[in-house]
């Protein structure tokens, strides 16, 4: 296995998230997998920026702590992550603003020659990294030429410059043959498995982490077809999804936990007017503001019961990019068969990380709902045996179309009446039976490492990566459900019993694994973390060691 | 073509309105005018989209036979621009309360206006809270004591004709739930403007507030009088000749206030795109700038 | 047992509601305990409401659905409710609306005759229960007195007319010696509790049926000392809560599933900044706008877990008005405490039911919360080890009082730094725990009926009042607990172990039941009910005998 | 007493905004009022609460060593009123963001106004959503390509002075985070104005929408001209000077626009009371009445 990490880091402002796209694009040339974390705190400029580019001739789904190469555009980087570095590790850092051992260059000093902003220093760190690693710079021209767009031919003038000044080759690296894939955040996966879920209005109001769904479909909106909107508030955003949903059209909307909040009210209306609304939740740490730029696990309770009264819900929790793709297509597809409101459940570490992903398109169908069939009298809220009503959508001149957050009767007009209220009641829960039964002819639990070990670490979400990592290294048996509501009991009991089962989840109170037991299962560890960052693998390999160690005794 | 008749706008469910009500002239004037509109052409009746809030304005929903969305307590303008946006298309007429419109859920009406939505926003404004008993809403008389104020409201009302103006309505408009053909006026030029239209209704709560015989001794129709519609400041000025304090004044212009056109927000967001019609695309080359 | 039920019905603005307050006042004056339960739809006029006013010699929790007197103001109320008839029963009515058999009273006539509106009818009704229960008359005028304001004499004159009219003593009722208590509805027994519990400011917006708390606090502003506000959203009212208690005066908010959903940001916020703020709950069937003015108990996960990110909070259920009390001012103290959001869980059922009551307001005793010393620097957030840090409040010219959204530091200033991220959320759970502690000490789950019965029937809320009764007439234990969460699992474990459980609640998928087995619990029986209406203790009986019968085959 | 100093308003909180934004004018400007009106007698320093919402502005809770309350995106005013309700005798200022104020939480500053609370709102207006990372806002220019609208946003910008005109706001004013002593004299009176106080800040952002220079060019203070505050038609003409459409006028009126006195929300609501001082009562006396 050949694998490197490289550490970027600077103020914000320095450009350090395109620094790391740029290097990992670098690195993606050359064949590797790639993981990018990207770290940074809630200002604009200044403060600690830092991406973490790792690259790997493996599938890989997470960083590590510790790195190979350290590119530092100020002296708080060098403070910060020299714990990171390991023996052979090397420095690379604009020698006019940083002091320290390694290979400087006078990044500061080439941008003022060209009379250039200081943000182009990380094009110069850029060509003197594939200097150091004797690339070609016909790549780094490339990767530049396909991700700067202003003053282009001085940038590449200046990588050039720290290209040539960089010694050649210090960390020689080889080229892998492999298909050269895209590199995608876990939004941007998202925002393209909506796409390809037949989503035609995504609205959002701007939360970190999930704004960068809105900014990429907003900035795609005629490759995909699509229109986006960004209206007053979150309320207002649910709420124009489900009106255009009752009109007939796919919405989607996204939102991190205090904006989903504001969304709770119209969940419920989705929920007893029966709307097929999809509403990506990407997490941050919390309660209330929290830490807005960092990552937790801490909504997930908070995802499968908010809202009043009892209604079906979906709540799905893709894992990795390729996931996040596939599940916002599955996403639109179950709201609409189903004709309920689903919740994509990430978070910060999924919605920003950038993998090296590999989703088929043509993977992704679009399932149809079922359609009214024109027969007779309309009614929206028809009692079928399955729980789903035949649909219909205004203009259609044989149809009314009769939507109520009332209780109500087959045609939506409001009852108070107790048999039809009980009817009501159960024709919902039919739908969330109807739910269960199609997901038991799915995938909804991945595998993986070593079937036959007693040990199983059980995961969710963005964990995944570091967990699939470390326990396939440890010969661990991995499970992760990818549903949490309804929760697949079915597919767990195969894969959990009789087995040591050892949660892992980047919160304070283990609600997976709460959940798990309330579900009957026995959980003897939970490995947890809620210090607003990830796990990464070769950090959690540590802790995982610990927890089997205590086992063996 | 079949001429639509009003009874093609019943429903088989029970009007729950006390006797007496002004939303039944509502209701009427309402279904007058679509009948109209659909056998002049102007409209289709399969394409009405009506809303509600919750209140007994809402229960309008439950008794024409037109697609409705019965939604949330305030939302209106949310759904109702969905709607909109799915399918320009669509005719979209929002029925609100005032607790609803100018309470729990103003701030979307002032969006709504602001971005000149093409829907129209017919305002039950019996100026209180009359589902939930009767307590102050935001248009109450000050001093009002209702049941959650019972000393009286604490609050001087608001006008809501004032601050549609000031949010950029492009049709703003007032009528008494006692005047049928004023009504229908209203609800017609409204409908059938383009862009967002508000038509705050003077409605008579029998039950709670009756105002019947108030409004009927001073309302005047400023259609009667030189009034130019397309003059904003007259228009401010028209709207705060009666500022919702009872007794104070002696006359309550209703009628048109201002009208302008503006281009949609529809427009201007779909620039021209139908989103039902539009395929799924290939997401290939978007992938490809990814490598 | 003596005992009496009379249910009066008529169209809404017959003032079915005061009728059978007044119904219940004067079998109150008899010494007979009391349950009236209310049943209406949501409109204004029209429709059809009753009450069904039962009077016992025993203490009782609820209502039956057969009836000993039937009093019909219109002829829907014979319709409806004729099933209800025993054998015995009687059945008055307006002779001049309504064609029935019984005792027909010429009520509109008698209205017409002094030229009062119609809605005197029902102090004619009274006038005729009385002549016919074989009253005193001062009984009823007394009743007549202390209920109505407007046209007292001439609703006098009515009573007087009805009750001679009527057959006299033909159901002669026994005046039972009793000291007589307080008639309070559940929402009016909250009021009081929180004013008890040293609540100087309650905001709500109107919804039902939390509604009656605001009107009721609202009419005694002066006799309670305290202030109410009406404003423009849930949003702002708990908004306005959580500014008055960080300005150091307790507060309360109250409403309904809706607009609790719409709270769930601010829930947060009092999780984050550690604010103390009660909500009572009062649910109502949803999903969304459900049915308004009807009950049900299917908020229970909801409130349990609302909010996003990880915080403490109680959630209590009282199930009768006596609980209601003394819980609304212990939610009170505990949220001075323990600086945490309090939900005070209750449903249609409860808030508007009248009850006997019998609380001592000495019983509630105001905890003073952890004061600030005044030594030295203040530290809003001192991480203390039972989690709970003094408090101090702005005015104080020694202290700076920093409250804070984002996760802070122990002055409040905003962090982001991994460390204190991690102690912070350690520092909230502390506060868990610390309340954990303190309920082990607090009578946190009741027990009736036959304590070594193997059948014991768990019941939350308003429930609780017609599966005691069931209960104890069928020799069964019931266990309820007071706390939802934390659940007083502890309690319980003595309670259930080993016992075949049946939970009993009103909702479609067996929210508590579910929480039980959440906890380990077995629960081998549920026994809902999802038409929006409550458990009578008559129809309980008979569900529950079934199940027994299964049981035992 | 001790005279107060600008640094004893100072915190051990790094500054992470921006440098040269348009901030740091209104956070040196809000001290030195502070300190003034301190050292004055007019108020007392512990006596002062401040409230942010959340954006860039709102780190100015941890900017500042008096009392404050970091709220919640939008929320300022719902907090601000409880505080006051609690303690009339609170001097309480809100800072909030354009995004979080005339976007999120409008409603609230709307009731605010209606209701003449007691509490100075001031606004950082640098008319998007800077800590986002910069979309557009409601006072954005038109068509100003932000990051959720890189093709323009598809609306008009709304304009703040207007809708507080129109909502009864008793105090109004416009300043300019370019000009310290401007922001003095208007965030001093404010502070004063006893009733609601909305102080829109044209405030730079010097990363997203650098507007120093332009706003330099084009304002002009009211209080030089002959403006009599207390008429609010004049008022409301002087605010329609400029609708924040960029370019399309060349000059920009700042300074106080309406000013009026009127009993506030408080003394309506509490009627003299005073909350915390208010002993638990005896309920046994009602409780007779239920029997
Ligand atoms: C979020 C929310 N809060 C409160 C309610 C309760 N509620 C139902 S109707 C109503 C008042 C409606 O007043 P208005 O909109 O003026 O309608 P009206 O009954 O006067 O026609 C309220 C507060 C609700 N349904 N939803
Ligand atoms: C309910 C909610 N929605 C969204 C956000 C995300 N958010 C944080 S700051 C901000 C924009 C703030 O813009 P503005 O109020 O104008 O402040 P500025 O940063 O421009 O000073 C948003 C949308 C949030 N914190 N809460
Ligand atoms: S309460 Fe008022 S508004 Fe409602 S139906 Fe009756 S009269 Fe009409
Ligand atoms: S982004 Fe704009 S508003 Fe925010 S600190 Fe920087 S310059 Fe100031
Ligand atoms: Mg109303
Ligand atoms: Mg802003």
């Amino acid at each position: 296995m050949l694998e490197i990490s490289t550490l970027v880091g600077g103020a914000a402002g320095d450009g350090i998230k395109q620094a790391g796209n740029a290097i990992a694009r670098v690195f993606n040339r050359l064949g590797y997998n790639i993981f990018v974390y990207e770290d940074y705190p809630s200002l604009i400029r200044g403060g600690h920026n830092f991406a973490i580019i790792r690259a790997c001739s493996e599938k890989i789904l997470s960083h590590k702590e510790k790195i190979d190469i350290l590119i530092a555009l100020n002296q708080d980087t060098i403070e910060k992550h020299a714990w990171r570095l390991k023996e052979n590790s090397i420095v690379i850092f604009d020698s006019n603003s940083v002091s320290t051992e390694g290979i400087g260059i006078p990044m500061k000093e080439i941008a003022k020659e060209k009379n250039l902003p200081l943000i182009v220093r990380n094009t110069v760190a850029l060509g003197a990294l594939g200097g150091i690693l004797g690339i070609d710079f016909e790549i780094i021209e490339d990767v530049i030429r396909s991700t700067i767009k202003k003053k282009l031919e001085e940038n590449i003038e200046v990588a050039e410059k720290g290209y040539e000044i960089a010694e050649k080759g210090k960390l020689k690296i080889e080229k892998i043959e492999n298909e050269v894939k895209p590199l995608v955040t876990g939004n941007e996966a998202v925002g393209l498995g909506l796409v390809k879920g037949g989503m035609k209005l995504y609205i959002a109001y701007p939360m970190t982490p999930a704004s960068s769904i809105l900014h990429y479909l907003a900035a795609h909106e005629e490759e995909f077809k699509i229109a986006t909107v960004h209206p007053e508030t979150e309320i207002a955003v649910i709420g124009i999804a489900e009106g255009a949903a009752y009109a007939g059209i796919r919405s989607a909307c996204g939102t991190s936990g205090g904006g989903f909040a504001l969304m709770v009210e119209h969940l419920s209306l989705a929920g007893q007017a029966e709307i097929p609304v999809v509403i990506v939740l990407s997490q941050r740490p919390g309660p209330a503001t929290g830490v807005p730029t960092y990552t937790e696990q801490g909504d997930l309770f908070f995802a499968m019961f908010a809202g009043h009264g009892e209604f079906p819900r979906a709540v799905i929790a893709p894992g990795d990019a390729n996931e996040a793709f596939y599940f916002a297509a599955e996403a639109m597809n179950l709201a609409w068969k189903f004709q309920m409101p689903v919740i994509l459940l990430i978070d910060k570490h999924l919605s920003e990380s950038t993998f090296t992903s590999n989703f088929d398109e043509t993977s992704v169908k679009l399932e149809l709902p079922k359609w009214w069939n024109g027969n007779g009298e309309y009614k929206k809220y028809l009692f079928e045996e399955d729980g789903v009503s035949p649909m219909a959508f205004p203009g259609n001149p044989n149809a009314i179309v009769k939507s109520n957050s009332y209780e109500h009767d087959e045609y939506g007009i409001t009852v108070e009446d107790q048999d039809l209220v009980a009817k009501g009641h159960e024709k919902r829960l039919r739908k969330m039976k109807s739910l269960e039964e199609y997901l038991k002819n799915k995938e909804t639990v991945k595998v993986y490492g070593n079937e036959d070990s007693d040990i199983v670490l059980v995961t969710w979400g963005s964990s995944k990566g570091a967990v699939v990592e470390v326990g396939e290294k440890l010969g661990l048996k991995v499970v992760q459900p990818l549903y949490m509501r309804p929760l697949p009991v079915w597919e767990l009991k195969k894969h959990l019993e009789g087995k040591k089962v050892i949660t892992v989840e980047v919160n304070s109170t283990g609600q997976f694994g709460k959940w798990l037991e309330y579900h009957g299962f026995k959980v003897h560890e939970k490995v947890l973390k809620y210090n607003a960052r990830p796990f990464a693998a070769d950090e959690l390999e540590e802790r995982i060691r610990k927890v089997i160690e205590n086992f063996r005794r | 073509m079949r001429m639509v008749e009003i009874k093609d706008f019943d429903t088989y469910a029970i009007n729950t309105w006390c006797p007496g009500c002004g939303n039944f002239g509502i209701l009427n004037a309402v279904k007058q005018t679509f009948a109209e509109l659909v056998n002049e052409g102007k409209i289709k009746k399969e394409n009405i989209v009506i809303l509600s809030g919750i209140g007994c304005h809402a229960k309008i929903c439950d008794y024409i036979n037109v697609n409705s969305f019965y939604s949330l307590h305030g939302r209106v303008p949310a759904p109702a621009t969905g709607i909109k946006l799915a399918n320009p298309d669509l005719v979209v007429v929002g029925f609100a309360g005032d607790g609803d419109a100018y309470g729990e859920g103003f701030e979307h009406l002032i969006f709504g206006a602001k971005r000149n939505t093409d829907i129209t926003m017919i305002i039950h404004n019996n100026r209180l809270y009359a589902l939930t008993t009767g307590q102050f809403a935001p248009t109450s008389p000050a001093n009002f004591p209702g049941r959650s104020t019972p000393k009286g409201a604490p609050e001087d009302p608001l006008n809501p004709i004032e601050i549609m103006l000031a949010s950029g309505a492009t049709f703003v408009a007032r009528t008494f739930a006692g005047d049928i053909a004023h009504m229908k006026k209203i609800f017609r030029e409204a409908i059938l403007h383009k862009g967002f239209a508000l038509v705050d209704v003077l409605q008579p709560c029998v039950t709670f507030l009756n105002t019947f015989e108030f409004y009927r001794e001073r309302v005047y129709d400023l259609q009667e009088q030189e009034h130019d519609t397309s003059n904003w400041e007259k228009a401010m000025q028209k709207a705060r000749e009666w500022n919702y304090m009872d007794g104070e004044s002696e006359k309550i212009p209703v009628g048109i206030f201002y009208k302008v056109n503006k281009p949609t927000f529809e427009e201007r967001v779909l620039r021209g795109k139908r989103l039902c019609e539009l395929p799924i695309p290939e997401i290939k080359e978007v992938l490809d700038k990814h490598k």
